[in-house]
């Protein structure tokens, strides 16, 4: 919003005739629009590329017929859900079942007004901002209640307790190792989160009192995960047991309602943790930082948060899903714990004046590590390509 | 054990209950008075040098063109204990079949069972849970049994074959899509047109 | 409880709201369900997450295959064997001609029991393939599955190959096979089975088996006793992953199995009691494995005998003596048994009755259900490896 | 507590040896035939739609006996008293007029099984699978041309040694005319 309000100051005359009101409001507006234009083609991008992803992982090709390779499948898609019917089983209770969807997409949606783009990209610094999301991010499970409820439909109401167990158990790891962060910004607004981390990779309160604060990444990724219901703790639609889950009864337009919404907090969630533990817009190397002066913040940002949202469907394609009664094993018993054990040992050690600012070899785990896990990536993808080549040539002789 | 010993030994135990055998052939039997199989079973699989604890199958054949038609009810046994198999029979009318359940005996029996009721209207005195299994609810008759005929309509929709596209081209009919076009719950559905 | 209250066969439809208690719900679970592995309807008393009590309604594939092979004659019958367990159609058809050829006191010459061998070892790998890999999905793991159909349309292929179809063969015939095996069909089997070994099975073990999650949803979950499996006569993979070491290639065996060494694995319980889901997963996993040495074997031995006409000793005309045979087959899902009955009179058998392995575990299913969760109902149909095909006939 | 870490351990290790490989089966090669464009070369025994060579049916009827699914059907008269004698490929005289021979494939389960007892080998199984269809009556195939001109028949008894023409139409099949047009 800053930034659209100095950009509006750079037209001649505009901070004369216009009131602050109005142009706060207006820059207000076009943030608004600005976001919901995002997360409204996000997930077509989503969607391709995890399809894609799915079809590459198991040998497949994934989406290949609108368009070249496929591209604008998802697009296709989108206009026929648009297009098509939405049905209302008799037994619905209808203003309900109209009103879940819209609040799943409000909730979803509403994570954007704090994400730090970059210093003056953002909707608003709230001095809570951290909370403010994780608080905002639960407003869908009201959403996904009302639908199971309004659905009249057992697999749907399922889905939907399901859902709400999920949610409300997966708030508290979460917050938990939030507090990890916020101990040690010192602050819980995101703007400070990631100004803490500036300076390079190895700033990144993911190498901050190594390797507790990994620890600490690995539990909020989970609870993240299992936040945005997805495999393994995908149980509230869980296909292959309740059928569609909280959704059964719903299609077309309704039914792309929490698609949109489901993607969209699979993208809030990811930023979050980029913004938490990867440095949200600080680039790993401040070189990189700036591109011919102009602060290239945001497209750190989504370039982390696609990262955490392509591991994200890596981990869909690879694991079964949890039972209920594991998934809450898994959170009260495992995550729990040890976010509690962290908070203790964390705040432990940023009291004690020799490690305040970390252990003193904070900054050398960060890089070899790093490249360590890439090289480790890019080696395996080239031995199955050579693999792929052997074959080839076998093939041919 | 041998077939025979298995033989003498049921009829040791039974005396005249056991109506008859042929342990010579290739898949030996004892033909077992209706009344007393559940008994029969009961100690085939408690004895224990039978110990005939599983029930491989149970099936019932409709002999109705033998002197005195019947139906027999087969039980072939096994043991998972002396790895040897045998097999009981029990003859019973073709009208009013009554048999005592082995269902307390051998699990499997429950559902095999209900099978032979339902295709064969064999009841079994005691079952705990004798519904069709394999036909609808209420479905009328025993298909199985050799003197079954189809019935023309079930529930409004025709059941016999429809007669074959190419025997109806030859005598110069229409045909359509079978059950559809005799439905009058589905008169209103247009037989699309087309030219063979 | 009164869930427990004894059902009368007055109460055909289902259960009635007078039969739960006041906290429970009753859950109709199919016919058109995505993880009941075709079309079987389970009616569920579930209080929150918990099933209470379970009673599977079957019969909406009912197509009367016992009525069916009263009107044809007996190679006519080959065809519905193939379409009682789709998944697995060599074995079924293998099981029939068995029990024909019991019947007519014919021995098919050791190159058609090589080739029969062959077949129906592919076709357990293809099977298991399928097993598993919907397991995996029912668990909720969707790549493990692709993994394996993949490798399964290549068994698929060389079937192809041989006697041109890819599902429903009518491949074994009553004193031999339809077709010989085609040129470099041992080449194409090696190739299938070397990939099997190094790549398939290793991955299918790390990415699904071994994984903690796949463990602990499938360890400890529906343990069906020794007593139980034996007493409803569940059998394959389903019994020995109760951890009764029983297999009809071993203990009975037919077209020459006598000739070669492999494992019989039961269920070990490594991660929980015996019999549970993973056992008889983990069964079928290994079971898969011995297939691939069974065929490598079997294909050694093809090679080294002389090739004779497969048709040679197919009857023209089968019109078996009176007489009953009971014969069974160790298929990919169980024993299979066919119980035939022939009045020496006709071409068509008087009476052919199946015990198909998938009808047997089926009825045991309430007994395992009771007291576990929604979840664990999809792993333990998954678990039985059910084709509804062949629950139905 | 130990097996707490030990499951802990097992889990978080686990899952990272199963992202290795999906990650590594994001470089393998994909197995996908896109179908209409790439199609399957289908093995020569492939059993896809059942053919007639009407010229060389003798109307014998044993293909309609062995059929377990009866979707053959035939009608055969005898040829009229005088008419000139013709034969099937492999040398049988053809005495009867086939009216009628309709094979319904909407009914067939691709069993082969009416090929085999086929005495001059005329009824046989293509690898022509694409033949999909909105209506259920383009799947009758009427073969029967009652005024056929026998241009391939032999007019003559053939040599003694029967020429395997059904073999090779077998290896080579033509696509058919006929059907339900």
């Amino acid at each position: 919003m800053d930034a659209l309000l100095r950009l509006f100051s750079l037209i001649p005359g505009w901070d004369q005739n216009v009131p602050a009101w109005a142009s706060i409001s207006l820059a207000g507006l076009l943030a608004a629009g600005l976001c919901l234009g995002f997360i409204s083609l996000g997930p077509v991008g989503y969607v391709y590329v995890e399809r894609k992803l799915a079809g590459f992982m198991q040998d497949r090709l994934g989406p290949m017929r609108v368009g070249p390779w496929g591209l604008l499948q998802t697009i296709a898609d989108t206009i026929k859900l648009l297009f098509k019917e939405a049905i209302f089983p008799a037994a619905v209770n209808r203003p309900l079942f109209v009103v879940a969807p819209c609040l799943v997409v409000i909730g979803a949606f509403m994570g954007f007004a704090v994400l730090p783009f970059s210093p003056t990209w953002q909707g608003t610094d709230l001095d809570v901002g951290a909370f403010y999301v994780i608080a905002i991010g639960s407003l869908s499970t009201v959403g996904l209640i009302m639908a199971g409820w309004a659905s009249n439909n057992k697999y749907a109401l399922f889905g939907a307790m399901r859902s709400a167990a999920q949610i409300v158990s997966y708030e508290i790891p979460a917050v938990m190792s939030l507090i990890v962060v916020v101990m040690i910004a010192g602050s819980l607004s995101l703007q400070q989160i990631v100004a803490a981390q500036a300076g390079g990779l190895h700033n990144w309160f993911l190498w901050k009192f190594f390797p507790l604060n990994v620890i600490a990444f690995l539990v909020f990724f989970t609870a993240t995960l299992a936040e945005c219901n997805r495999t393994p703790f995908d149980i509230p639609e869980a296909e292959s047991e309740l059928v569609a889950g909280f959704h059964t009864e719903y299609s077309g337009f309704f039914f792309a309602m929490f698609f949109l919404a489901e993607y969209t907090e699979m993208f809030v969630a990811s930023a979050m943790v980029s913004v938490l533990f990867l440095g949200g817009f600080a680039a790993p190397l401040p070189v990189l930082q700036t591109v011919a002066g102009f602060d290239i913040g945001p497209v750190w940002l989504i370039a982390k948060a696609w990262a955490l949202v392509f591991v994200h469907m890596w981990l869909r394609w690879t694991l079964p899903r949890l039972r209920v009664d594991q998934l809450m094993h898994v959170a009260w018993k495992v995550l729990l714990p040890i976010a509690l054990f962290l908070i203790v040992v964390i705040g432990g050690l940023l009291t004690a004046p020799a490690t305040a600012g970390g252990f003193p070899w904070d900054p050398w785990f960060g890089w070899p590590l790093t490249a360590l896990l890439c090289g480790y990536l890019m080696l395996t993808a080239l031995r199955a390509w050579r693999w792929h080549a052997r074959q080839v040539r076998e093939a041919v002789a | 054990m041998t077939p025979a010993e298995i033989c003498t030994k049921l009829q040791e135990k039974f005396g005249a209950d056991v109506v008859s055998a042929l342990v010579e052939a290739a898949s030996p039997y004892v033909v077992v008075k209706t009344e007393r199989i559940a008994e029969v079973a009961a100690f085939c699989k408690a004895d224990p040098a039978l110990v005939l604890d599983n029930l491989l199958c149970l099936s019932a054949v409709d002999f109705h063109k033998e002197k005195e038609p019947r139906m027999e009810v087969v039980y072939h046994l096994f043991s998972y204990t002396h790895f040897h198999r045998f097999a009981l029979k029990v003859h019973v009318p073709r009208e009013g079949a009554r048999v005592p359940t082995v269902e307390a005996t051998w699990g499997a029996a429950n559902w095999h069972e209900r099978e032979a009721w339902d295709l064969f209207g064999i009841v079994f005195d005691g079952h705990p849970d004798l519904r069709r299994i394999l036909l609808p609810d209420d479905w009328e008759g025993h298909p199985l049994r050799k003197d079954w005929t189809d019935p023309d309509f079930y529930r409004g929709m025709r059941v016999k074959p429809t007669e074959q596209m190419a025997d109806k081209a030859m005598k110069g009919e229409e045909f359509g899509t079978g059950p559809f076009q005799h439905d009058p719950f589905n008169a209103h559905v247009p037989v699309s047109g087309g030219e063979a | 409880m009164s869930a427990t209250r004894p059902i009368t066969s007055a109460d055909t439809v289902g259960w009635r709201i007078d039969d739960i208690g006041p906290d429970e719900m009753i859950l109709s679970m199919g016919p058109q369900h995505p993880s009941t592995h075709g079309v079987l309807r389970i009616e569920l008393i579930t209080d929150g997450e918990l099933v209470r009590d379970a009673r599977p309604h079957i019969g909406y594939l009912h197509r009367c295959f016992e009525k069916h092979c009263e009107n044809v004659d007996y190679p006519g019958v080959i065809p519905y064997t193939d379409r009682l367990d789709y998944v697995a159609s060599m074995g079924n058809s293998l099981g029939y001609c068995l029990a024909v050829e019991k019947l007519l006191a014919i021995e098919p010459s050791p190159y058609v029991q090589t080739i029969r061998v062959i077949m129906a070892e592919l076709q357990r790998i293809a099977s298991h393939c399928v097993a598993i890999g919907t397991y995996g999905m029912d668990l909720g793991a969707f790549t493990p599955f692709l993994h394996l159909l993949r490798d399964r349309e290549k068994i698929l292929d060389v079937f192809e190959w041989t006697c041109g179809a890819r599902l429903l063969y009518n491949y074994n015939w009553v004193g031999g096979v339809s077709h010989d095996v085609p040129e470099g069909f041992v080449k194409a089997c090696r190739e299938i089975v070397s990939e099997f070994d190094q790549i398939t099975y290793p991955e299918l073990v790390n990415l699904l088996i071994g994984n903690k999650i796949f463990i602990s949803r499938t360890a400890g979950v529906g343990v069906v006793s020794r007593e139980l499996a034996i007493s409803y006569d569940l059998t394959g993979p389903n019994l020995r992953g109760s951890g009764v070491k029983y297999d009809l290639r071993k203990d009975e065996p037919y077209s020459g199995y006598e000739n070669y060494t492999f494992e019989v694995p039961v269920g070990e319980g490594q991660y929980g009691p015996k019999g549970s889901c993973f056992d008889r997963n983990w069964v079928r996993v290994v079971e898969m494995k011995e297939s691939a040495r069974i065929v490598s074997q079997a294909l050694d031995r093809l090679e080294k005998l002389d090739k004779t006409d497969v048709r040679e000793k197919v009857p023209k005309r089968v019109k078996p003596a009176k007489g009953e045979v009971f014969a069974r087959s160790e298929a990919a899902r169980g024993n299979l048994g066919y119980y035939v009955v022939a009045d020496g009179t006709a071409v068509n058998p008087y009476r052919v009755k199946v015990k198909s392995p998938c009808f047997t575990a089926m009825s045991a299913f309430h007994h395992v259900a009771r007291g576990v969760m929604i979840a664990d109902i999809i792993a333990l149909i998954g678990s039985f490896d059910v084709v509804l095909g062949e629950i139905d006939r | 507590m130990k097996t707490w870490f030990a499951d802990l351990w097992s889990g978080f290790y686990t899952v990272l040896v199963g992202m290795d490989i999906t990650w590594r089966h994001l470089f393998t090669p994909k197995v996908v035939l896109q179908y209409p464009e790439q199609k399957w070369t289908l093995p020569p025994k492939s059993r896809m739609r059942l053919h007639l060579k009407y010229e060389d049916c003798i109307g014998c009827g044993q293909c309609a006996r062995a059929c377990p699914v009866n979707c053959i059907s035939i009608k055969a008269d005898k040829r009229a008293a005088g008419s000139a004698p013709i034969y099937a490929a492999n040398g049988q005289a053809i005495k009867l007029d086939v009216k009628v021979f309709d094979i319904d494939m909407s009914l067939c389960c691709y069993c082969n099984l009416c090929t085999y007892p086929c005495p001059t080998d005329c009824i046989y199984m293509t690898p022509e699978y694409e033949f999909a269809s909105t209506d259920i009556r383009d799947h009758l195939y009427r073969f029967a041309k009652p005024d056929a001109v026998f241009l391939t028949v032999n007019p003559k008894p053939p040599a003694p040694a029967p020429a395997p023409a059904a073999a090779a139409a077998a290896a080579a099949p033509k696509p058919t005319e006929g059907g339900a047009a």
